[in-house]
């Protein structure tokens, strides 16, 4: 299992192929880009120490939930190009179902609960993005 | 003792981050983190309501744990303590 | 839209630059590989005009359902070793929904419609593996 | 007039491919396909039930297209036509 948050781009290759592991028959690669949604860049920002260990959990659940063989998550961070990777997520499994849920599991998870934070910039200045899931009530993920 | 407070993406923006700061005993985590947040007035009420509350959608964490907002009021903090706050995630 | 039978390997870092196309800000990539059950090799057999056409008629189908971006497909054929990369699918799309459910559903119809073949070659000689759905009706696809 | 037959998977290795077969007029799918097969037993009993029938798993394709194998002993062929016989598709 390979987590990682970092400024520096990804080998998608080297990833694959760290993911053909014993047993594998399928792995599913989730790349998030930077969309050109008229922005200029994106920044990416973490709490680092708190994310990665969040993504921890999350693959070993995931690794738990779907039978995965094999979790490689890196995120960005730091000022990325349209077209960047933000996010890579290379699992496999045996067949590819468990492989295509366990991938989705993770990206939603991330999406969910991880603290990272997006900014658009534009000519303007920058925007914020919204996450997909508002912590509303400012409970604990537990009591969620 | 010390604490250090953390804020992210818009309220590090307003605030900073890694703020330490001089917390007496017994003194909470909402007051720890509305002590660091008065210098500025945007930023300070981007995190709290009228009433000194966290705003709703406000995350907290002690020391990487997440606190409920509603608990942060009567949790005091140990020196040493990191504690972060933020807006929901967008990441991914 | 790139469709390949071929039997030399893909590059699939090539393959997810190929589909950061404008608009997009999400690639999902399958990877079907050979799996160590305990085989030796093995070999792939395609009809291939037809397997090519047929996925071409896949990939605009599921383009047109998923509002997919990009769709790449590579299916390789002859002798492969455990781990080599059997089928790659590379698709992007706007938003990770649509290309995870577009990237799944090229593998399943491929699975299900395109004229290939497996042979897993053992130390005893070798077995056919049948197909995830029995084409049982002989009914062609349109009635099926 | 000459008819290509391609047999796939199972069936080329008991039987080869791409068999350029002289073909009558009027010669039906199934006739055409027989009269290849009928070269190897294991190959012929691989496709073809003891009445003739094409086995209800065999799929049956005339120049890239599938045909139903019921209808495939009365389709005739056409001079130059690609028939293709295999077992259901397994790749991926």
């Amino acid at each position: 299992m390979t987590i990682n948050v970092q400024s520096g781009d990804v080998d998608i290759g080297a990833m694959v192929a760290a993911a053909k592991v014993p047993g594998a028959g399928a792995v599913v690669v989730f790349d998030g880009i930077v969309r050109d949604d008229a922005i200029l860049e994106m920044e990416v920002e973490a709490y680092e120490e708190v994310a990665v260990a969040e993504m921890k959990k999350i693959a070993a659940v995931a690794t738990e939930k779907f039978g995965l063989l094999h979790v490689a998550i890196v995120h960005r961070t730091g000022r990325l190009a349209i077209g960047e990777n933000i996010v890579v997520i290379v699992v496999s499994a045996s067949h590819r179902h468990a492989a295509y849920d366990g991938s989705r599991y993770i990206i939603d998870e991330i999406k969910h609960s991880v603290p990272l934070w997006k900014k658009e910039l534009t000519r303007d200045g920058g925007r914020w993005v919204d996450g997909e899931h508002a912590h509303g009530s400012g409970k604990p993920e537990s009591e969620r | 003792m010390n604490v250090n407070v953390k804020f992210f993406a818009r309220f590090r923006e307003l605030l900073g981050t890694d703020i330490v700061t001089e917390a007496r005993e017994g003194m909470t985590i909402a007051a720890v983190v509305s002590a660091a947040a008065k210098k500025n007035r945007e930023g300070y009420d981007a995190i709290f309501d009228q009433k000194g509350n966290f705003l709703e959608f406000v995350i907290v964490m002690q020391n990487g744990q997440r606190v409920e907002t509603a608990d942060a009021a009567a949790i005091p903090v140990a020196d040493g303590d990191v504690i972060a706050i933020f807006p929901p995630v967008a990441g991914g």
